[in-house]
Order: structure tokens, then C-alpha cells, then sequence
């Protein structure tokens, strides 16, 4: 039982991952009728930002210190950063420590900006053009924003830790009657979990309340229709792949902590996130929300030990076993409409 | 017995009863127009016939045999043909491939992997493709991209393809639907032309009082679902219960 | 062919093997014109230096380019010479190899057998190249070198850890520096017992691939060799990368160490995510649990920051070393790089010089006479004390280094302090040891 | 000639011209020359060409005309390369009967999965695809290592029974693939001037299937079958109530280029005998997508030269390092030299990948119908330059169909 209770745990959390990146592939499908095959790279983009606040709070200043010696036999230098000095050790330790967050706040223009350059320089263009093109283009772009993070974050890793505040884990169990230590949970997989909750809330309340919202529903049902009566469509559109790109975005900032960003996450997630958005229905928002967390807690399941000796190797293809079965039993998937993509 | 004969055919879509009890029959060699106002159920019917939809009740005989649980492109092969109220035709070919498309579908029937053959060399497809299109004076745009033309020269191809079936029935939804006078007076011509040429049965099923009196022989009213009347066009004219399904109406 | 004239040109190039007087063009097969596969014929020879520059093991691959650099220029008589000073044998004279000066050509290996294969075969077709090295993994490392094998070259291993590179897949024409996944467990396996206790109950979460799948064999034969008890071996995909899902379940065991055999972005991720969920503070019957990550890599490392302090694992080589040659590289390297090598590039460093001084002493480039050259070669001076390039399958033996993170690192590359060095003799396996078998060496092949 | 019209048939011995000249035309500059890295004439590219212009040619036939984008045609091609491996360490080094058994099992698992995906069309049929072949890629890396051999890939060893042919070969070694004696890698090598051009077996046995495989797709394309399946890309509506069932042609387009994928396979383990796992993984399937795209969708020769160009950037441009820049750019003053190195060094060697980026981009931008809509555009220019105040303009005609083969 507590080993169910934390796969449901792990998979909601994984879940949250690919609900979110799902969320934004459908919104941009949705509105704009583009495949884009670069959301990966913006949830990489989004986690970069992060590794880039801590890079630039830890910007430094070296001092020699002659007792200790480098690797060469030299006098050592010391690396402080500059916010230590400025604001002294232990303020400054502790803004660095909070680097994640504040690139939350750092994250978001950075992302509008991406998302509003991208739109009107590249895809704007594609509206029109067959869903190949854009997937080709796309996926270019894709290769040319991750070699670029290449060249200048290098291909490994870098690690990028939560606030000390966040670290160590909640433990789930003592509530529930469990022994302690069996069922917990670390604190930044938690805030992950509610972040992505407060974000697909507030972008389903969004389109829901709003009258910008409205007039976007409007346009994923029928674009023509909206476009005759007046309402300048395009330019909502515009804001919304911003948008989409700032889900993306924020989904990556937070993910960093969880894993050290490296610049192939994004195409690591962007194979899934697609079969995500499909399994969900292409179009269809609740779906792809739907889909994620389903297929992040079959995922986790499916890793299960008992499971794995019955079917061998049943964790490494159940995302694709279920995402055939779901589309030969709904032929749109779990939500989709009909006639979206189908041609 | 009729070539089509329509028993007892109900559908409904949840709620909503769109056919209730049709009886219905297409004699041989005859025009016999299905006329109503919006939402009587005409298209609803026809798309009972071409295996679009099954119907809950009742059963649709197509030359002694049942249409129903078949896929549309069986019945095509019993020899029925479609003409879609929007043309459908590929769009990507050209004219002649087109018409060589049923020709293919006529003598191989619903499949043949015919990989080694060339389009070009099947004389007697290729002879009475081009027959046909000379018939519906079409001769001069065989190359032509079929998506780049008219929305008239479109229809005409559309009929086009499905005579060069030699249909044993053909269906039409709404042939004029959304055509300019001059074109739907065209299409009228068109239709008396292949009339006279051929031995064709014709299912039309129309809005335009115009068209349905220039070419049917009998003529079907639906209503809410159900057949009025069926009877010759003069005596339809004058039927009061006619005029009060389209009071209102604008035909 | 019609045209007389280049068939007379192709007879004259070919005519010294093919023997003068045949008045048709020869087909023969890609090399033998001459004495074996691409003889370096003018004042040059050319190595192909195969490396990852592209997927995860990118910096990696361009670590070990860099070794690769610096080994051509000391060969070349350029720069400092590095551990040409060092090392025991002393037939590099700093004027190229026999005389020809040093040339190279690089590749991708995408970290993929195919494209490495791809990447190799062009070196040996279109560059020329007489040797080829490098590679990151163990996968890359046997399909080149069995094709270095067929093509008729000679094949120095790079990054390569699994038993099979020298055991099942042995090559006659392939050599390996690195150390394996057996001597991490003859290595590892005292030192943990020392630390943790000989009662101990491991769980392994092992990376889904033979490289995974050799190392969790020898982990488990060595630690239970000393006591240890094996609760579970869980695999996971390659392609995983929230490990959250296979470290939950061990909180739910009576394990108190978990073994991971993960490399690269799998082990970051999975040390990661196993210290995110407390295992670090978590305690098992009164003692503190453990994590073991047995093989060590200080690139990696870094990837995984602040969560490998005070784990134990082993590594081929450390630029913390002491001993001369460690010193003479790290000088030569940080001096033209401005930071320390890693173990990766150590290994290329040394393989480009072995295979220099083999060629020397054997007087020619024919593998053949460079395998005999190198085959039960006793050496010291290139930083893992007094080695051997063992016969029978052409693996090195040498001591090997059981490393801990370290806790307060001076820099962003000190981030392993070496525990123990473990005498090559304590490494050291019979060469038909059951892990080791099922292949064989084949003979050496000069095209 | 040949059942091709004139047109095609000077089409096809155009081709076949070209690809006989290939090791004198991949080998523009002279040996040792700096720009001889640019040189692709060597056995193991132009076999690559050869072999991945069949994949894609293949590819093309279910893409190119049906318009159904499979995202996981390359599980065909590794089961082709398994197969074909298999037939080496069972049988013999004889490539023939790998081959065949490479295009036996790849239909027959195009079949199975043909069948099942197929049921969806669209982006739905793409997934589907892309989920098999996942699966496929994902198993043989790890579970089925027993018959892939996992990560390091299938290789024949000197152990393998070969019980129709040699075990182990003279020289101690395992023999090399063959065609009934023929090696594959054996070359004639034929220096003229500075050049050095090699003629090898390996890569003209590629080249004689290639372009029986690109006579086959030529037939198809022109045949009533072909035209189907153009037929199910514009409107399938209409072609079911034609009285066609548009299941079973695609089901044997889709057999048919898996097939194809299959002896793409079987060759490539047939010029090395190596079956890598990373054959079947989702960016080789969309390798072979980006060459058709790249080439000229539903074009005759699109995705030969989309193959090309991909392989070749892949080959050449990765194995540009700092070294050779230096050589190139030498001539230039210090200050300079070094700025050009910074920037070029983005786009070569490790770089490679982002080239390859900024080109699709370039080409899907600029050139919509691919490469293919790039040639026939400079060749128009040609033309209108030759006819100009001829007043003979090309758009004054009534709009022409594309033909299918330029």
C-alpha cells in the first residue's frame, strides 16, 4: 500500500511535467494549428534560466589566497561572489541559494520575449503551410537554440539545487499511519506538484473568464468564424504563444532542481510530451492535462518491482503500449474532436 | 419492385427523430427527386443509402440486394454513385487522372495491386476516360490541375467520374446548391443531356423547385422526417400539403 | 574503363605488389597495395581520434580531444613533452613516430555504434588513418573495435569500462588502458566492507544496457564475496530520467546501501534524485544509510554538485595523484587549458603515447608489430604506477583509485579526494575468469 | 523503354549515369588539397548515399504519395540490419541471402504493424508509428539483447557457425561479406593528376540495387497503383465512394516502403556487418522524414538528394576540427583569422548538428517544395534567360499538374 501510494506520488509528479509542456503543445496546436516541434527546447530554455540566475548570482571577484595552492602548485584564488560582498556572507549565501525562485520572476519576460520573437519571426510564416513544414522547421530550430545552450553551457549537467528551505523530504507517512521514513516525500517534488496545478488552473481560468480567453476558445473552435466578426484574432494568437512558451518556461525553471538541466532535456521530453498530447486528443486542453498525469502514473507503476519480474522490460515501453491501445479504442484519443489533424 | 427500395427507415440522433417511417422506391430509368425544406431529412436519407450512416429501422434493397453494413465503396461497386453537394474530386491530379480513377475502380474493382502497370497503357480505360470527357465538353482541360478550376467545371468533373462508372443508380445531393443561375441552369442541361444519351436512373435530392420541375419524372416530399407524398411533378405542383410544408419557405 | 591513361596510372601505383607486366587494371582488396592497411607512405603518418562532440558525453569527448592535442604535440617535440619524461620507456625521441611527423583527424561518434562505425571507417578510407582511438562508452568502443579488426588497424580504446571490451569481445587489434567494471569490484569491495561493514544489504538499481549489466555482476560478486547481501537488482531504461520511481521502493526494503551502476546523465539523475529523498540522512537499523556510485567520473560528478560529497566509488585516474607522471601531465594539460584532465583524458593521453612507443620499438606501423609490441608490455611513468598491457586479452593492469567526494572542494574541479589506491596485483583476474569469457582474440589483422 | 515513357526513360539513365560517375563527382578537389576535406569519394559515404536514397526513396512511396507520415521507419531498417546479420553468423558472409531474409522479415513486421496503425490516419497513424518503433528501439537495447546484442549492437564473431560458409578465414580472422566471392570491400583505386578516385565493390552493388529500387518506385509512381495512393493523399473521400477501399493500398504502400527500409538495412549490414540498436531509435525515423522533406516531398528524386545532403553534412562537416580551420584560414592577418575560426567553429565539427539546423530551417523557409523546387527554380531562371522578349511566359498556360518526376 505505501509503495502504491508513492508511485501515485512519483507519477503525479512526472505527470506534472508532461501536463505542463503538453498543455503549452496544445495550446499552440489549438490556436495556431502549428505542430511545433521546438516546445522541448523551451521548457530547455526555462530550465537555462535558471542555471543562468545562478550563474549571474555567483558572478565573482578572486582573491589570492597564498596558503593554499591549485592544481598547478600556484597560489590559489579564491572566488567570492559579488553578492556575498555586497550584501555580506550570509545574505549573500542565501540570495544564491534562492536562485530557482528568483528566476521564476527572471524566467517569465525572458520567455514572453522568446515566444513573441519566435512567433512573429519564424512561425508566423507557417501558418498556412502543411503540418511537415512545420514540424521541419521547428525541429530546426529546435537543433539550433540547443546547440547554441551547447556551446555556451557545455553538454554535461549543471547542477542546479533548491533553496535549502526545500530540501529533504515531508514525511507522508507518519500521517497516514505508516511507519516513519517509508512513505515521504521530497519538498521540491511537492512545490513542483502545486506549481503545476496553480499554472494549469490559472491558464484554464484564463481562458475561461476572460474575455481575451473567450475570444481564443472562440478561435480553437472555429478561426474563420471568429476572424469574419471583426476581431483581430492574429495578434491574441501572438500573445498566446507567448504564453505557451512561458508555461514551457516555468515548467523548466522548476524542473531544474529535480534534475541537473543539460541541453538535450528538452528533446528527452519532447518525443513524450507529443505521444502526451495525442494519447489526450489533439486540440483538446483537459485532455492533454488528463493524459499527462495519466501516463506519468502508469509510468511509475510500471516500474514497479512485482510488475517488472511479470514483464520484463514493461517500464521502458509502457507509455507507448498505452498510448496504442488508447488510440485503437478512442480513435482521437481521450478528449480529441473529430477531424482535428486527421488529415 | 423499384431498383431502390426504401422500407421503413428510421434514424435517430439521440433526441432528435430525424427519419421516421420512409417507404420509398426508384423506379428504373427514372429522375425521382427528394425535395423538403431544411432539416426534413433528405441528406440524412441519402446518406442511409452510400453506407455513411445505418438506419435503426427498416432496410434499403439496391437491386434485390441490402445496402445495409456496407462500406461506401461496396456499394459503389453494386453500382451506385454519389455526387457530393460540395464536388469531391482529388484535388492534387489532374483531370484525366481522375476519370481514370473509377475506370480502374469499374473493371478491378476495391483493389488490385497493379504496381507494374503504367496508367498510360490501359488504351480502353484511357479511350472511354476521354469519351466521357468529350460527352461533358471537357476534352480541353484534361491536363488541367482538377483544384485550380471552376467550381462549375469542378461539378462537371464530378459527374463526370461517376458516369464513367456507368452507374446502375446515381445520387445526387444537391447538385446546384450555392451555383449562380447561369451555372445551375447548366447543370440542368447537363443532366437532360445524360439523361438522353444514357439509360440512367437519377436520385436527386434538391432545395430549387426550378431544378427538381425541369428534371424529375416523380417526385418524393419529405417532412420532419416522413414522406408527404410521392407522385408526377404536375400533380405535386398543386398539392396542398405541399405548400404547407414550404409555407414560409423561401423556394 | 575506357580511358588508357588512367588505367596505365592505376597498374604503375599498384604495380609494386601487383607485379609489373599485367596489363589490366588490378581489383584489389581496400589496402593491399601495400604491406598492410593505409602504410604511411610520405614524411606523415595520420591517427583518427574518434570522440563523442556531440549527445551527452560532449564534453567528455572534447576532454579526451584535448588529450589527444597535447599527446600529438609532445610526440611532435612540441611543448613541454609532458609524460614522455616520465614514462619508463624511452624510444619517443620527440621527432614524430619513426621519424614521420604526427598528423590527426577527428570524429563524431554521436555515442552511437552506427555513426561511430560511420565516423571510423571514413578516417581509415578517406584520411588514411593508421590507428584510431577514443570513444566514451562501452558500446562505441567494441563496434569500432571490431571494425578496426576487420579493416586491419590498430584500435586503443578509449572511455570504456565494460568486462567485455577485454573480455567477450576481445580483439587482436584492439587494446584497452581504462580499467573495468571487475577490478571497480576487487577494488571498491574491501574498501567498503572496511567502512560500512561486512553486513551490509545492497540494492542495486543498474542502467538497462550490457555496460549496466557487467558492472552490477562484478559489484555483486565482489561485495558478496565479502559478506554483503543483495536485496534487489532493479534495471532501469537508458532513456529514464526521473529516477523517482526505482529509488521510492527501496524505502520500502531493509537495504541500508544502494549501488548505483549508472554513468553519465543517468547517474547525475539518479544520485540526484536518491538524495532528494533522504536517503542520505536515512538510517537502518541504527546505522547511517549509504550510497555507492562505482564508477566514478570528475566531469560527471560535477553534474550531480553538492549530492556526491562523501560517496565512495573508484576511478582510472585522478590529476590529485602524487606521482611524477600524474604531475608532468597535469602541469602540461593545465598549462595549455588553464584546468586539470580528466580521467578520460588521461586515458587518450596514454593510449597515443603507448601506441607511439610501440611503433618505435617495433619499428614499423604493421599492427601486427605494434600488437606484438604492446602485448605483455611492462610500463611505469604514465600515472597509475608500474602497469601492464597483459597478453591474452590486452587489457592494462594497474592500480586502481577508490575515490570519495569530497567535502569541501577548493574548486569546481576538486571534487574527489582519493581514498585508497588499490594495488594492480589486488585487480588483477585469470584471463579465463567466467566474466571475461565466451571470445576470443582472434589474430592480428593488417588488411 | 522499359514500360517508362521516353521522358522517364531518360530520366532513369540520367540516374543511372550519375550514380555510375558518383566516385569521380563526390571527388572534386585534389588529394592533399585544402579543401579535399570537402571530398566525399570514398567507399563507406557513397555506399551510405546509396543505401540511405533507397530508405528514403521507400519512404517516399508512403509519404510522398499517400501523404501518411510514418514516425517509425527506421524499426524497418534495424529489423532489416538484424536479419541480414543474423543470415551472417548462421549461413555465410554471402550477402544475397541476408538481404533477402532483411526485406522478408522488415514486410512482414511492416505488415503487423501496418495493419494496426493504419486503422488511424493523420497525426493519430504518426504516433502509432513512432509508439511501435519506440518500443521496438527501447526493447532491442535492453530486454532482447539475447538476439540484438543491446547497446554494442549485433557483430559476427569468429564463433558463429556459418554452416554454408567459411567459420574463420585464412588470415585468422572473420571473412568479410561478399557476393558469391565478390568482397564488398574491395576497391580499385585509380590515381589521375592530384586526385586519387576509388571504384569500390561495395558501393557499386549498392548502386545497382539502388537503381533497380529507384526503377521500381519510377514503375510505381507511373502505375495505377501509384496513382491510388496520390488518390488517397487528395481525397479519400472520394476514392471510397469511387468504389476503392483505401485500406488495403495503403497497407501495401506502407509494406512496400518498409520493405524498402528493410534492404536498406540488409545493405548496410552487408557493406559492415554491424546491427546498432540507435538504427530504430525515433530521431533515425525522423532522419528519414527530414530527407524527404528537405528533398521535395512525392518528388522522383527529392529524397536521393535529401539523403545526400543529410549524410554528408553528417560525415564531412562533423570531422572539420580546429586544426584544419587554422589551415583554410591562415592567409588571413591574426586578428581576423582568429574571429573566423570563432565563428566558423560553431558550424563544424562539434557544430555540425547546428549547420544542420540552420539548413533545415533555410530550406523550409526559402524552398518549400525542397531541394527539388530549388533546382527546377535555377533551371527556370536558365530558361527564362535563354527565351527572354520571346514572350513564350510559362504562366500565360493554363496550370499545369506537376509532373511527378522532376
Amino acid at each position: 500500500m505505501d509503495a502504491i501510494i508513492l508511485q501515485i506520488l512519483n507519477g503525479l509528479d512526472k505527470g506534472s511535467a508532461y501536463a505542463l509542456i503538453a498543455l503549452g503543445l496544445t495550446l499552440i496546436f489549438g490556436t495556431l494549428g502549428v505542430v511545433n516541434f521546438a516546445h522541448g527546447a523551451l521548457f530547455m530554455i526555462g530550465a537555462f534560466c535558471a542555471v543562468t540566475m545562478q550563474r549571474i548570482l555567483t558572478l565573482s571577484y578572486e582573491t589570492i589566497d597564498a596558503t593554499k595552492t591549485d592544481f598547478l602548485g600556484n597560489a590559489l584564488k579564491v572566488k567570492t561572489p559579488y553578492v556575498e560582498s555586497w550584501f555580506g556572507p550570509e545574505m549573500g549565501a542565501s540570495i544564491i541559494d534562492w536562485a530557482v525562485p528568483l528566476a521564476i520572476l527572471f524566467s517569465i519576460p525572458i520567455m514572453l520575449l522568446v515566444g513573441y520573437v519566435m512567433e512573429r519571426g519564424l512561425i508566423k510564416h507557417f501558418y498556412k503551410r502543411p503540418h511537415a513544414d512545420q514540424i521541419l522547421v521547428t525541429f530546426g530550430l529546435a537543433i539550433v537554440l540547443q546547440e547554441l545552450i551547447k556551446h555556451y553551457y557545455g553538454a554535461n549537467p549543471i547542477p542546479t539545487g533548491a533553496p535549502d528551505a526545500f530540501k529533504g523530504s515531508f514525511d507522508f507517512g507518519t500521517l497516514l499511519g505508516f511507519d516513519p521514513n517509508t512513505v515521504i516525500y521530497p519538498y521540491w517534488r511537492m512545490v513542483y506538484f502545486a506549481f503545476a496545478a496553480v499554472i494549469i488552473g490559472a491558464v484554464f481560468a484564463f481562458l475561461q473568464f476572460t474575455t481575451f480567453g473567450m475570444v481564443v476558445r472562440a478561435g480553437m473552435a472555429d478561426r474563420e468564424t471568429v476572424g469574419l466578426l471583426g476581431i483581430n484574432i492574429d495578434k491574441r494568437f501572438t500573445i498566446m504563444f507567448g504564453l505557451a512558451a512561458a508555461v514551457a518556461g516555468l515548467a523548466g525553471v522548476m524542473y531544474a532542481p529535480i534534475n541537473s538541466p543539460n541541453y538535450h532535456m528538452g528533446m528527452d521530453f519532447l518525443v513524450l510530451s507529443f505521444v502526451v498530447v495525442v494519447v489526450g486528443g489533439m486540440g483538446s486542453l483537459p485532455g492533454a492535462v488528463l493524459a499527462g498525469f495519466m501516463l506519468g502514473i502508469l509510468e511509475s507503476f510500471a516500474s514497479m518491482n512485482w510488475i517488472k519480474d511479470i514483464v520484463p522490460g514493461i517500464d521502458q515501453i509502457i507509455i507507448y503500449l498505452v498510448a496504442i491501445i488508447i488510440l485503437l479504442t478512442r480513435p482521437r484519443g481521450l478528449m480529441g474532436r473529430k477531424g482535428v489533424m486527421e488529415d | 419492385m423499384g431498383l431502390l427500395e426504401v422500407k421503413g427507415v428510421g434514424k435517430r440522433f439521440g433526441g432528435l427523430q430525424a427519419l421516421g417511417d420512409v417507404n420509398l422506391s426508384v423506379q428504373e430509368n427514372t429522375v425521382h427527386a427528394i425535395i423538403g425544406p431544411n432539416g426534413a431529412g433528405k441528406s440524412t436519407l441519402l446518406n442511409c443509402f452510400v453506407g455513411k450512416l445505418i438506419p435503426d429501422t427498416g432496410s434499403v434493397m439496391f437491386n434485390g440486394q441490402s445496402v445495409l453494413g456496407r462500406t461506401p465503396f461496396e456499394i459503389n461497386q453494386m453500382g451506385i454513385s454519389r455526387v457530393f453537394q460540395t464536388p469531391e474530386i482529388f484535388g492534387d491530379l489532374n483531370v484525366m487522372e481522375n476519370m481514370m480513377i473509377p475506370c480502374f475502380a469499374k473493371r478491378d474493382g476495391a483493389f488490385r495491386l497493379h504496381a507494374f502497370e503504367t496508367v498510360e497503357n490501359e488504351k480502353d480505360l484511357v479511350e472511354k476516360a476521354e469519351q466521357m470527357l468529350i460527352d461533358v465538353n471537357m476534352i480541353d482541360k484534361r491536363h488541367m490541375n482538377a483544384a485550380s478550376m471552376s467550381r462549375g467545371d469542378k461539378r462537371r468533373l464530378e459527374m463526370a467520374m461517376c458516369l464513367v462508372q456507368d452507374p446502375k443508380l446515381l445520387l445526387l445531393d444537391e447538385p446546384t446548391a450555392g451555383m449562380a443561375r447561369a451555372d445551375t441552369n447548366n447543370t440542368i442541361d447537363l443532366l437532360k443531356e445524360i439523361k438522353e444519351k444514357r439509360d440512367i436512373t437519377m436520385a436527386i435530392i434538391e432545395h430549387d423547385m426550378h431544378v427538381v420541375f425541369s428534371l424529375a419524372e416523380r417526385i418524393t416530399v419529405l417532412a420532419q422526417g416522413t414522406p408527404l407524398v410521392e407522385d408526377t411533378p404536375e400533380n405535386i405542383k398543386g398539392h396542398p400539403k405541399v405548400q404547407e410544408a414550404y409555407l414560409g419557405e423561401a423556394h | 574503363m575506357s580511358n588508357s591513361n588512367l588505367t596505365r596510372r592505376g597498374v604503375l601505383k599498384s604495380g609494386a605488389v601487383a607485379g609489373a607486366g599485367v596489363a589490366l587494371p588490378t581489383i584489389f582488396t581496400a589496402s593491399s597495395a601495400a604491406a598492410y592497411t593505409n602504410e604511411p607512405m610520405g614524411g606523415s603518418v595520420t591517427l583518427g581520434f574518434n570522440v563523442p562532440q556531440t549527445g551527452p558525453y560532449a564534453d567528455e569527448g572534447a576532454d579526451e580531444l584535448r588529450a589527444y592535442q597535447l599527446a600529438v604535440e609532445h610526440l611532435n617535440g612540441e611543448g613541454d613533452g609532458g609524460m614522455m619524461n616520465t614514462f619508463s620507456s624511452k624510444a619517443l625521441k620527440g621527432n614524430g613516430i619513426l621519424g614521420k611527423k604526427v598528423e590527426f583527424v577527428t570524429g563524431d561518434t554521436q555515442t552511437k555504434s552506427d555513426a561511430a562505425r560511420a565516423s571510423a571507417k571514413s578516417m581509415i578510407e578517406k584520411d588514411g588513418a593508421v590507428m584510431i582511438t577514443g570513444g566514451s562508452s562501452s558500446g562505441v568502443a567494441i563496434a569500432v573495435q571490431g571494425l578496426c579488426q576487420e579493416a586491419g588497424v590498430i584500435f586503443m580504446a578509449g572511455l570504456t569500462h565494460s568486462n567485455d571490451t577485454t573480455g567477450k569481445d576481445k580483439k587482436a587489434n584492439g587494446f584497452r588502458h581504462f580499467f573495468n567494471a571487475y577490478m571497480s569490484g576487487a577494488a571498491l569491495a574491501p574498501v567498503l566492507a572496511a567502512r560500512y561493514g561486512t553486513d551490509r544489504k545492497a540494492y542495486h538499481l543498474t542502467a538497462d544496457y550490457t555496460w549496466g549489466w557487467t558492472q552490477e555482476e562484478s559489484i555483486v560478486a565482489s561485495t558478496e564475496a565479502l559478506g554483503w547481501e543483495t536485496v534487489n537488482t532493479v534495471k532501469t531504461p537508458l532513456a529514464a530520467t526521473d529516477f523517482s520511481s526505482y529509488i521510492t521502493p527501496v524505502l520500502q526494503t531493509d537495504a541500508d546501501v544502494l549501488v548505483l551502476n549508472h554513468y553519465g546523465g543517468n547517474m547525475v539523475n539518479s544520485l540526484t534524485n536518491a538524495v532528494q529523498f533522504g536517503l542520505r540522512e536515512k538510517q537502518v537499523n541504527g546505522r547511517d544509510f549509504e550510497i555507492v556510485v562505482p564508477l566514478f567520473s570528475r566531469l560527471m560528478a560535477r553534474g550531480a554538485g553538492e549530492n556526491i560529497k562523501g560517496i565512495l566509488g573508484s576511478t582510472n585516474w585522478h590529476w590529485s595523484l602524487t606521482d611524477e607522471g600524474t604531475q608532468a601531465f597535469v602541469k602540461s594539460f593545465g598549462t595549455k587549458y588553464g584546468f586539470p584532465p580528466s580521467q578520460a583524458a588521461h586515458t587518450t593521453y596514454c593510449q597515443t603515447l603507448l601506441y607511439a612507443d610501440a611503433c618505435e620499438r617495433a619499428g614499423t606501423f604493421n599492427p601486427c608489430g605494434v600488437g606484438e609490441a604492446l602485448e605483455g608490455f611492462e610500463f611505469d611513468g604514465l600515472g597509475n604506477g608500474k602497469t601492464t598491457y597483459r597478453a591474452e586479452d590486452h587489457q592494462c593492469f594497474k592500480d586502481v583509485l577508490v575515490v570519495r567526494g569530497k567535502e569541501n572542494p577548493t574548486s569546481e574541479f576538486d571534487l574527489l579526494e582519493v581514498v585508497e589506491v588499490t594495488p594492480a596485483a589486488q585487480v588483477t583476474y585469470d584471463p579465463d575468469h567466467p566474466m571475461f569469457t565466451g571470445g576470443a582474440l582472434g589474430e592480428c589483422n593488417a588488411g | 523503354m522499359l514500360g517508362l515513357s521516353k521522358k522517364d526513360t531518360k530520366f532513369l539513365f540520367i540516374v543511372i549515369a550519375l550514380t555510375a560517375a558518383t566516385p569521380i563527382l563526390l571527388q572534386p578537389f585534389p588529394e592533399g588539397s585544402a579543401m579535399s576535406q570537402f571530398n566525399a569519394g570514398y567507399p563507406d559515404l557513397m555506399q551510405r548515399f546509396a543505401i540511405f536514397g533507397i530508405f528514403a526513396i521507400g519512404f517516399n512511396i508512403l509519404f510522398g504519395l499517400t501523404g501518411y507520415l510514418s514516425f517509425g521507419h527506421a524499426a524497418f531498417l534495424g529489423v532489416g540490419s538484424y536479419s541480414a546479420v543474423w543470415m551472417f553468423k548462421l549461413l555465410s558472409m554471402n550477402v544475397l541471402p541476408g538481404i533477402i531474409l532483411a526485406i522478408i522479415v522488415s514486410g512482414l513486421f511492416a505488415l503487423v504493424i501496418g495493419y494496426v496503425s493504419l486503422r488511424r490516419s493523420g497525426i493519430y497513424f504518426s504516433i502509432l508509428t513512432l509508439a511501435f518503433a519506440q518500443m521496438s528501439f527501447n526493447l532491442a537495447y535492453s530486454v532482447l539483447t539475447p538476439i540484438t546484442n543491446g547497446e554494442t549492437g549485433l557483430q559476427v564473431t569468429l564463433n558463429d557457425p556459418r554452416i554454408l560458409g567459411q567459420q574463420v578465414a585464412a588470415n585468422g580472422n572473420v571473412p568479410p561479406t561478399n557476393f558469391f566471392g565478390l568482397e564488398m570491400g574491395s576497391s580499385l583505386k585509380i590515381p589521375v593528376g592530384g586526385w586519387e578516385f576509388t571504384f569500390n565493390a561495395g558501393y557499386y552493388f549498392c548502386a545497382v540495387i539502388a537503381i533497380l529500387a529507384f526503377y521500381l518506385s519510377l514503375r510505381i509512381f507511373r502505375s495505377p497503383f501509384g496513382l491510388m495512393l496520390r488518390a488517397i493523399k487528395t481525397n479519400q473521400t472520394r476514392l471510397n465512394y469511387t468504389g476503392l477501399n483505401s485500406r488495403p493500398y495503403t497497407l501495401a504502400a506502407f509494406v512496400i516502403s518498409g520493405m524498402y527500409a528493410g534492404l536498406a538495412g540488409g545493405l548496410l549490414a552487408s557493406m559492415d556487418p554491424l546491427a546498432g540498436a540507435e538504427r530504430m531509435q525515433w530521431t533515425a525515423s525522423g532522419e528519414v522524414v527530414l530527407m524527404t522533406i528537405l528533398g521535395g516531398v512525392g518528388t522522383m528524386m527529392g529524397p536521393i538528394l535529401g539523403a545526400g545532403f543529410i549524410k554528408y553534412f553528417e560525415n564531412i562537416f562533423s570531422k572539420i576540427n580546429e586544426n584544419v580551420l587554422h589551415q583554410w584560414f591562415s592567409f588571413l592577418p591574426d586578428g581576423l583569422e582568429g574571429f573566423v575560426i570563432w565563428v566558423a567553429e560553431h558550424f563544424v565539427g562539434s557544430g555540425w548538428h547546428l549547420t544542420s539546423g540552420v539548413l533545415f530551417m533555410m530550406v523550409v523557409i526559402f524552398l518549400p517544395g525542397g531541394l527539388v523546387e530549388g533546382g527546377q527554380r535555377i533551371g527556370k531562371k536558365l530558361k527564362r534567360k535563354k527565351s527572354d522578349g520571346d514572350g513564350d511566359d510559362a504562366e500565360h498556360h493554363p496550370k499545369q499538374s506537376p509532373h511527378v518526376a522532376e
